[in-house]
């Protein structure tokens, strides 16, 4: 079991556009989040919402090691894997919105972005309910002898979860191609890894299947980026699953609405620090490969995108009321039911 | 007799009977450091400490389980369970075990815990976390259910519960938190396996719970107000015993029904409530049962289709003018 | 037509569909190198080999949430849960996810999928493993409920479900396995949703489905050459969805109904149909639905206790004879 | 984490009494158990049942190891357990035959063993359904102070299923006073621990929650005696969670009516070969510590003790029909269903 250097292997970037690709990539995760949070509190998007900040670098560095023919399956913390996996931002904030336009055409929202396109197969809100179904996708590939990689992300609390165990057994018992992620930021919602993991480095659980695994300092993009790619390879050319844990930090509460009284200043004030986006930022400036001035204009080409993304949302018609029961089935059958609430079951002279 | 929120009547008493008997404790998901998901147990775990406020992993099937355990050798477990999607996880433990234990091993031991959570649909949390399964352990029998709708029952029934020496199932529902009502005061348990009258009328029944027998309860003030109908309101409050004779009493008297219910028609919790009437009530009912429910689909987030797929205020109105029409008996209310 | 056991009439189907589709291969425990518990896939590891012919660890959830991703993928799996009792630890993928996934992301993908799973109870195997839950998945949106009483059924259904593009709870039963009938050739595919009347009657309608669905029909015979009753036997065959139209007219012609079921009475399936019944044929109605179901309790191990639990044949003709006698029709049937 | 060795320490058993004690107990397991498969055919006994045939060491090993004031949770395969764990016999058999005087006054039947009165808690028919229940138990211990410990025993197939990971993980983070005991016979029902559990050394598991665990030779009796005592030490002293494999092999089929045709002679023979009943008594008499005559006695006392068990529960009577509502509930509450398969709703004139 190897751990992978938590040293930033900032130098070793192949080259300065490579990275500034990535903060470009950040900050657009960055800026989406921050607008999603105010679209929220204007009653735009409902239900629950769960943010990627403080996460950036882990998503952009995962998402650069997964080919598109890759498949992904994550937990309902999606908007960023979406962004960069290739859904269009416009529709993607459609679907925060609730909108004809959405990627799950209103269906999911927020914690349900779906694109087949880009083969990102689902945000699932169940907590360890997509582990088993990527690990399925991942039995589909090696059925069709294919050549495809599943990555199934997940978060710290899930590791605890049932689910977590019977997929992990299978996925080596079974020579399937998939990399889980732990995308771990410390916290479930209000409870710390200590206080739910016996084992709180999370990535040496996978002994228990003899599967390979990883911890990566998840700040780091570029550290995410290599180790996510030794992790794929295994699974590409060896059939081999493999577990990769990523450590960062969560910027804001638990979802939109989460206040997070129960952390203290300190633990805030620390993950402040440790900020990906921040923390790319100056280091492209101390490493002479970006201008502060350079880096403010990506920011405002971002801010460009976001805007055209709410604009696109706003826009977007409603779905119709008399769509409802256009998905309860793939295949129609006869007496499917098809009744609003007030529709007798018998209709009068029926 | 003071006024407050079902979820303050949930509070106090949680915190009350953890006064009252040691040997009741706490456990769930987030509900010390996090305070609940829906805050039911803030404070809790700064009064009382880890021991009787205990944070669990994510692990539905483990905690729900070991708290039957735990109940096996007499503690007295209250298992908050964030929201009764979740619960699917834990139905194993429930239905498997909680429910079984007492009568598979000859009633050597029972199983006094309560599993609290929420049900609830139209906060648009989408299709997994907007069920209401309370259908999975009302037809389970060695589990009691109940689903209180008011705060003065959440109290009442609470206390029951925890006292019981059975697993009782006790269904909340996000809708309900903040409504408020009156709530005496005391610790006078409710009684399980009955329901209420929770308004008197001769027109017509609506038989409802949780949610919906507050929903019933303003549409009968309505029709009141507008129409001069007299509807009568029967809270089932325990969904397992149900009280049909309460129900059949009213049915008697009305001579038609309509039932209300948060869940799936087919299937759902109405329909042996309907079944109950039509068989109970045969020689008195007017007209066909209807039943006021969820379309049957997977609810979706966007807001106009999961308003059209929730049963609302106005469906019950509708319906309870097509029934009246239907027995010719619309226009003597309207006096 | 051959004259064929249950049991090999889902194997020949099985295989059949396998040798069809490279598409469609079986998951579950035990299925291969034991050749299954109840040895419907006898014979097929060998024939199709491991990967087609897959051994599960003990993972219900697991091992049904992968068989819902691969179905996600265009694959088409035929899941084996060794008795719906443990069906209730795959609850979460089968209800939440494998019954979610095409609406929940507005019909991107669907998931192919068949779970096979016996129920029934009456083989002393107690409490936990007796249980009828097929009503967790009737109840469900987005999933189909098949419930085949007889070999012909199971074959026709079987491919039905494995050609649907939507989960499919396909319900097995323990009692109907050495039951043999004749089962066409070729391989025509019944139609999900549909029910069957498998016997014509005019005095009374018998509901039922799977093992009860046999039951209805032996007593149905039973009842015409003893006493010249004349009833008539409606097989839901699909319990989700439910052909309430089939069963309405044929009640508009009898006037009056049983329900029978193998599951506990309050909320089970028969309830639904009975306040279908009611509700749909209320003016032709004379006397109440009745239903004959299983006693409401854990179901115990010792034999006279089970045997008394469980409805019989016996209960059917009781309530059938109490029906008529209320719509004091008995002694027509009686020339 | 130490694997106990898996020499059999024959010599180092305090003296001749106490191993001519355990091959007694191993005895009546072995004949009880031949006795059970008997009136199985004779259809006194219905339903699944499961025989310790083979596991006679395992059991009478562990029983040693716990105290008259701890708790027992076991699988369906638990007649042995119940047995040696101080349930008269003839009570057990009383409960095969669904006797109403059997342990669970013939609602349990063979996978439902329970009583009170020697803190065995159940039998379990359900795979992993006894973990979360033995956890709880154990917490219910440790919430009152006390000093018992609670042994959780489950078969080796049982290592894949979620409640496995939720309930060690649980364990550990609560300090609780419980050993898992897991008796790997290295089969499923035909399922072998290679084909269902990606790390086939079972008690590596334990890694995962930081759990001490060992390994050790289920068929030596003294052997897993002396590494449950270790185990039920760190319980009772520590409240320190711990996990115990024991390995050994099974005589018959998965059930009674299993053939067990999936097996090959080899494996059969190898089974066979490491019979611990045969092993102790060759054994025994080559240490010279008793005679084969000596030892012929002691089964002849079995056998009267397993005749009489049949005889008590063939006299036994069968429960009253009129108790069929009685265990439903344990508080009781108006409206509850007392209602047969043919009795009618509403009373007629109700
Ligand atoms: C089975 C289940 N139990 C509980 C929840 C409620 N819940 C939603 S998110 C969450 C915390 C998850 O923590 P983690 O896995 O670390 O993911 P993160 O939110 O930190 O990304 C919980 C308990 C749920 N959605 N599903
Ligand atoms: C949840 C669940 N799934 C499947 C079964 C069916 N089943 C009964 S025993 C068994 C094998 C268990 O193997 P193991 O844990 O090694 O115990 P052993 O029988 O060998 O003692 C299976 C699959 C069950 N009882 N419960
Ligand atoms: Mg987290
Ligand atoms: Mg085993």
């Amino acid at each position: 079991m190897a751990t992978t250097s938590r040293k930033r292997p900032a130098r070793s970037a192949k080259n300065a556009e490579e990275l500034l690709g990535y903060y470009r990539q950040m900050l657009l995760v960055r800026r989406f989040e921050e607008r999603t949070a105010q679209a929220y509190t204007e009653a735009k998007i409902g239900g629950y919402c769960h943010l990627n900040l403080g996460e950036e670098a882990t998503v952009v560095g995962l998402m650069a090691a997964i080919e598109e023919r890759d498949y992904l399956f994550t937990n309902y913390r999606d908007h960023g894997y979406a962004l960069i996996r290739g859904m269009d931002p416009g529709r993607v904030m459609a679907e925060l919105y609730g909108r004809q336009d959405g990627v799950s055409k209103g269906w999911g929202g927020s914690m349900h972005l779906f694109d087949t396109d880009v083969r990102q197969l689902g945000g699932y809100g169940i907590v360890g309910g997509q582990l088993p179904l990527a690990a399925g996708a991942a039995l589909a590939v090696s059925y069709r002898d294919g050549d495809e990689v599943v990555m199934c992300q997940m978060g710290d609390g899930t590791t605890n979860i049932g689910a977590f165990h019977e997929t992990l057994n299978i996925a080596t018992l079974w020579d399937l191609p998939i990399v889980f992620v732990v995308v771990n930021n410390r916290l479930g919602m209000g409870t710390t890894v200590e206080m739910s993991s016996a084992e709180p480095e999370l990535y040496k659980r996978a002994s228990s299947y003899r599967m390979e695994s990883a911890r990566v300092d998840g700040n780091d993009v570029i550290a995410v980026r290599d180790a996510a790619k030794v992790a794929v390879e295994r699974a590409r050319e060896e059939q081999r699953p493999y577990l990769l844990e990523t450590v960062s930090g969560r910027l804001r509460g638990h979802s939109v609405v989460d206040p997070a009284a129960y952390r203290s200043k300190e633990e805030v004030d620390e993950v402040r620090a440790q900020d990906p986006v921040a923390g790319l930022h100056d280091r492209l400036v101390a490493d002479g490969a970006a201008t502060a001035e350079g880096l403010a204009e990506i920011d405002a080409d971002v801010h460009r995108i976001v805007k055209a993304a709410v604009e696109f949302a706003e826009k977007s018609p409603a779905p119709e009321v008399s769509s409802l029961f256009d998905y309860t089935y793939a295949s129609p059958v006869p007496n499917d039911s098809r009744r609003l609430p007030a529709d007798p079951l018998f209709p009068v002279g029926a | 007799m003071a006024v407050m929120s079902y979820r303050q009547a949930l509070h106090d008493t949680l915190r009350a009977e953890m006064l009252r008997d040691p040997d009741v404790f706490l456990m769930g998901e987030e509900i010390g450091r996090f305070e609940g998901s829906y805050k039911i147990t803030a404070g809790l775990l700064d009064e009382f400490g880890p021991k009787r406020v205990r944070d669990t992993p994510i692990a539905e099937e483990g905690f729900t389980g070991a708290a039957v355990g735990a109940a096996m050798l007499g503690l007295r477990p209250v298992v908050e369970i964030m929201t009764i999607n979740f619960s699917l996880l834990a139905l194993d433990q429930i239905v498997n075990h909680a429910a079984k234990i007492y009568g598979m091993f000859g009633g050597q031991r029972s199983v006094p815990m309560v599993i609290r959570t929420p049900g609830g649909g139209g906060q648009q949390l989408a299709a997994t976390h907007s069920q209401n399964v309370e259908l999975f352990y009302a037809f389970t029998p060695g589990l009691k259910v109940v689903a209180p709708s008011s705060p003065a029952d959440a109290k009442a029934l609470l206390i029951a519960s925890i006292r019981d020496n059975d697993p009782v199932l006790f269904l909340e529902n996000l809708a309900l938190y903040n409504t408020k009502g009156e709530v005496p005061d005391g610790d006078e348990p409710a009684e399980i396996g009955r329901a209420a009258v929770t308004r008197e009328g001769t027109d017509i029944t609506l038989v409802a719970y949780s949610r919906m027998a507050h929903v019933a309860l303003q549409v009968a003030e309505k029709l009141a107000a507008d129409e001069g109908i007299s509807a009568e309101v029967v809270d089932l409050r325990s969904l397992r015993p149900l009280d049909r004779p309460t129900i059949i009493e009213s049915v008697k008297k009305t001579s038609c029904a309509v039932v209300l219910e948060d869940d799936w028609l087919t299937y759902g919790i109405g329909a042996e409530v309907a079944a109950s009437i039509s068989d109970g009530a045969f020689d008195y009912l007017d007209a066909p049962v209807r039943r006021v429910a969820m379309a049957e689909v997977p609810l979706p987030y966007a807001k106009p289709l999961e308003l059209a797929a929730l049963p609302s205020a106005n469906d019950v109105v509708t319906v309870v003018h097509q029934t009246l029409d239907a027995v010719g008996r619309r226009s003597v209310g309207a006096h």
